[in-house]
């Protein structure tokens, strides 16, 4: 059993200076633990696939601003930057996807299934759409235990094509759960444009009117208004009004997954968003706040200094030992399936 | 000992009994509140323990597992009915991918208590896509422990036993056994998973019967101590873990092994049995090993048709004739 | 293969006296050979399980007015009146319910999955959802051999809330494909009511936005209502205009299956619908019209009397041979798996 | 002979010349159109095909399945790529329910002409719901024929026999043996289904393979060589229908048998294999029947870990020296 004490009280404060400074080290330690591992990749030290979310950043770090400890992240394939917000230290992150003995699920993960759950990210999830369900339990639970907390499902636009979105926020709404359903639309479903592939222009925030839920288009690049958006949904959830479909509008950086180059992406098109990057939102809010240029300079180095001992960190890590393959099956510490 | 209960009742009444014990027990699927469940399963549940226990959901097979186990990795432990095992091809992800895997690959973070009950196996005419016996498609999956109870007291103990499982287990009720009855479970009996039990003792060969086809074993076993023939029954009750060990004892006294499945052999549980019968018990055996098992055809929905494709005693008593005799 | 050469040219006509007397005769032949299979139900006749579409006679009748031979029927475990509509005859059906080898499905099948595809009824299916896509198929096919055919699903109001509806009106929607998506809403999920379960008011309709598609709200027991807008739907599918969502509105007259007494249905409900009987509303149409009460009766009495012979032929039927459980697997006729 | 081709390669070439034949045969799948796959299986199909033939669907695995069988049902041949076999649990009742029960269960009225194809198996570091071997999945269902291939030559052909057949078939492409590279189909090439195939001829032991443990085999068989120890491999190809007539043909001569699998041993494909050699096969063993299969956990991401759970050579080897040294 996963239950965890903490309580979980009102919503999250406007978004201070200082505040958003903080948030904006974070996207850049997440930034960077993400080129890290783009890097890490092609060298050779990280093997399977990765799907970064470098762009994404201000979702993740947003969301988490808003949330309580107590509150419980679900997460896709593409869920490192949220495993680091909700507080994953960017080295066992890493040393998951170096397979590391240290790493984040003693390297039985891997980058597709990063978790933390004491840190309430309940996990990564590799098929698309089935986590959505499992966050509606995780509130179901919350109201069953009257805890006050809510339940976060981060998930992508091609994910709204599944059945399990639709049995997921049907379910949220009759039996009015403490759910967010947050989607990164970042236009594309692997190499396909959304748009290809489904027949409405915001799949996630189109679709809430079918189950009755209340749904917020954001700018999914800027962390103040993710955060502003999140807060107000956690709100309405704690206070008993049911679930909020949150459709974000941002953009990978890298391509879908491993080496992909995302050549079927127009050029403007990823110009354009560049020119919306996440981080330089923040800068820019930042700077117009009069945060001195030094205090964004320090910010981001103090976050180049984390990733760089990350790597170093989770390099020097041991490898797991083979035996370990055989634990954390039962829960009872056995592996063993028959006499 | 009071009076017999059925196998249907005793689902309820052991559900019951876990939710008195614990109030973390909760209970959800299609149908199961006010109106009991379709097999009447979840019998008196909802006016015992209400909708704050007791919940009816949609027709949302995907959702009813997938919320089952986020309840379960925050602190509840639910009891999800899905109506029929058919339906599982319906939430499969969640059976074979999700529920099972997520503690292990989290590296042990999370653990999932819970039970996932159907109603299970064939015998009823409800034609191909509502009487499978899938117990073979759960074993196929490493993570998940599996029960398939044969009497209503092994129904009692055993959804104890489940229900108090910190891994997530699939409970096998089968629908052609609802209306049998048997003794009574006592207060707080467990069976614990992965105990087998000798429902008959016999010396010259061994069946083993899981389920429905324990009643059919035992009619077999009967038909032919006639003749002489003295046939242990094992009833396996799990199948994860699954208790070779009491196979094995038995086989190293009979030397002939019966194995009595409803499933079609191709990829039946009884070919997991056979083939560590076939390695570790190699020198206990003095014939051939027999399966008896459906047919490779979706199961027919006409009487004739089925018995012609399912496990009967007539064909097990074929099979111990055949192997007593070799 | 199950390719059929009929032409599907225009759309259904307006429906005129006599036609409307012939789709009332089929109704009540509908309605008397449910009523045989109840009885032979609980005489023990017929094993396993039934679920009869007393009650929803307008919808199927209705509908198969409108269609074409050639298009495509799939329908649920609630489907003898989709069966008999298409055109296969009640003796066949009786049969197959009562394990007769002369069964629509050889007695393979049983009441869940009669089918009748030489007469473009692509069969009946037992999981709930499951068929969506399969029309869904069917469609694309039609547009593929460019046929003129266009596929309808019918299905429940509690079908709307599996994933296969979502994804079959998605991929319908945007390959444009010639389907109807046609929902009976008889109120109620077995015994729990669809309110309870579903958080739109008009569970199929109410969906449709949230694939881009029109919908129509109809009763369902009035079948010159229904033929009009199947009629509607199947031009505009045939057009080239794609799907169309049709929520017809009616009750059934039995209980969900077997013998189920429906008590959870409260009495003032169960009166007014059985007061909109769609046989009821047909012959007060055809009365308006001035058809004489003579001609109803006349036909009437025809439905009778055929479903009498249906069920003394069916009874009479010889079972199967149990060697036939080993036909029909593979398509060489074989059934062997193995060497 | 021209020059080798990979794996991958054999994929779309084997799709090509069907579509080339029969213009019923279309395909669907996410990414399928330009991108060519994600693994690169469908390269060149959408170039040559165009969008009337080549369709890229959402991510919405129960309807490409459940399309393909509507289409199938009514003059189409859809080969349908579900991305990773674990998605087939996504789609599991199409596969399990409806697809291979239709033409049975309608006594014959429809047939389902119609490929599944899906990249299947480990090895390449994708962590636990995405390097499955499902094959056993698809075994336990009667009405769906099981194609593996392990070589590119077969891939070609036994995608002919695939398309071509009136039967639905699922066509497992082993990940780990996409980059694998071997000599080109001839033109016109079939390869039945249900036809083994002996890899390597031996007088001492069998090893039953199948996909990606035929090369684990025939490495195992390699290393033995060198003791004097004569390994036959046969290449089982397919599962349904199974050649169970080569397997046993190989034993009464070998009198020992390894089986060796992807899939975890309980529920594996193997039991079925052992259980009808423990019968059928029972008088021509001289030893126990050894599976050798990966452990009953989900699959480790990690190398080192995934080499401690699934088979490898070393484990062959092994397996074959106990069972030779008997
Ligand atoms: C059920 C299922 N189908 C297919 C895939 C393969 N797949 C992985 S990611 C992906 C695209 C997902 O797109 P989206 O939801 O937009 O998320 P993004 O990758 O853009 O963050 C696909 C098709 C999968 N993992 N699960
Ligand atoms: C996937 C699945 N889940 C559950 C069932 C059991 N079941 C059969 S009918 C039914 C109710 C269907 O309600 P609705 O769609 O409204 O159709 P109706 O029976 O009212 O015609 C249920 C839950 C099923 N057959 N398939
Ligand atoms: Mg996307
Ligand atoms: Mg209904």
């Amino acid at each position: 059993m996963t239950v965890r004490e903490e309580e979980n009280a009102g919503t999250a404060p406007a978004i201070g200076r200082d505040e958003l400074l903080t948030l904006y080290e974070q996207m850049e330690v997440i930034r960077r633990t993400e080129k890290a591992a783009h890097d890490l990749f092609l060298s050779g030290l990280v093997k399977g696939t990765t799907h970064l979310a470098a762009g994404h950043e201000a979702v993740a770090v947003g969301a988490s601003a808003a949330l309580q400890p107590g509150d419980y992240v679900f997460a896709t394939y593409r869920g490192h930057h949220h495993a680091i917000a909700r507080g994953a230290a960017p080295a066992e992150c890493l040393a998951e996807l170096m397979s590391k003995g240290t790493g984040l699920c003693k390297a039985k993960g891997g980058s597709m299934h990063l978790t933390k759950a004491s840190a309430g990210m309940l996990g990564s999830y590799a098929i698309v759409g089935a986590h959505l369900p499992m966050a509606v339990g995780a509130a179901w639970s919350a109201k069953l235990r009257d805890s006050g907390e809510v339940a976060v499902a981060f998930f992508g636009d091609g994910a709204t094509n599944i059945g399990a979105f639709h049995e997921a926020l049907n379910l949220a709404a009759i039996w009015s759960l403490p759910v967010l359903f947050v989607c990164e639309n970042n236009l594309y479903m692997e190499y396909t444009p959304i748009g290809a592939v489904t027949p409405v222009g915001r799949p996630a925030a189109d679709r809430a009117p079918a189950y009755g839920l209340p749904a917020e288009v954001v700018d999914g690049n800027d962390v103040v208004l993710v955060a502003e958006a999140v807060a107000r949904a956690a709100a309405r959830a704690r206070a008993g009004a049911g679930p909020t479909v949150l459709e974000t509008l941002t953009y990978r950086h890298f391509g879908h997954s491993r080496t992909d180059p995302a050549k079927y992406r127009p050029a403007e098109e990823l110009q354009q968003w560049l020119q919306r990057d996440p981080l330089n939102l923040a800068r820019q809010r930042l700077t117009s706040a009069g945060v001195p240029e030094a205090a964004l300079t320090a910010a981001a180095d103090r976050a180049a200094a984390v990733v760089a001992a990350a790597v170093e960190e989770a390099k020097a890590a041991p490898p797991p030992d083979p035996e370990d393959a055989f634990t954390d099956m039962w829960a009872d510490g056995g592996s063993a399936w028959r006499t | 000992m009071a009076d017999l209960i059925t196998y249907r009742e005793a689902v309820a009444e052991g559900i019951a009994r876990e939710m008195r014990r614990d109030p973390a027990v909760v209970c959800l699927g299609e149908d199961i509140g006010a109106a009991g469940g379709v097999f009447k399963t979840a019998a008196g549940l909802f006016a015992e323990f209400g909708p704050e226990r007791v919940w009816d959901t949609p027709i949302s097979e995907q959702a009813i597992l997938g919320a089952a186990m986020g309840a379960a990795m925050t602190g509840m432990r639910p009891v999800a009915e899905i109506m029929f095992s058919d339906f599982f091809a319906c939430c499969w992800d969640y059976l074979a991918n999700e529920i099972p895997k997520v503690r292990y690959m989290t590296g042990g973070q999370v653990t999932v208590p819970l039970v996932v009950r159907t109603a299970n196996g064939g015998g009823l005419g409800f034609g191909a896509q509502h009487s499978q016996a899938v117990e073979n498609w759960a074993l196929a999956i490493p993570g998940l422990k599996i029960a398939a109870p044969a009497t209503p007291a092994d129904v009692v103990g055993m959804m104890a036993a489940a229900i108090r499982s910190d891994d997530p287990v699939v409970f096998f009720e089968h629908k052609g056994l609802f209306a049998s009855k048997g003794a009574p479970a006592p207060e707080g009996h467990v069976v614990p998973l992965g105990q087998a039990a000798v429902a008959r003792e016999g010396s010259d060969i061994t069946l083993v019967a899981l389920a429905a086809t324990v009643p059919l074993a035992m009619a077999a076993a009967e038909q032919v101590a006639a003749d002489g023939i003295s046939a242990e029954v094992i009833d396996l009750r799990s199948l994860i873990p699954l208790d070779m060990a009491t196979v094995l004892g038995s086989i190293a006294r009979t030397s002939r092994l019966v194995i009595v499945e409803e499933n079609p052999y191709q990829g039946g549980w009884g070919g997991t049995v056979a083939s560590i019968v076939a390695d570790d018990g190699f020198e206990s055996l003095d014939a051939p090993v027999q399966r008896v098992t459906a047919a490779c055809v979706p199961l027919p929905f006409a009487d004739v048709l089925e018995q012609a494709v399912i496990p009967t005693t007539d064909k097990v008593v074929a099979a111990i004739r055949r192997l007593t005799s070799y």
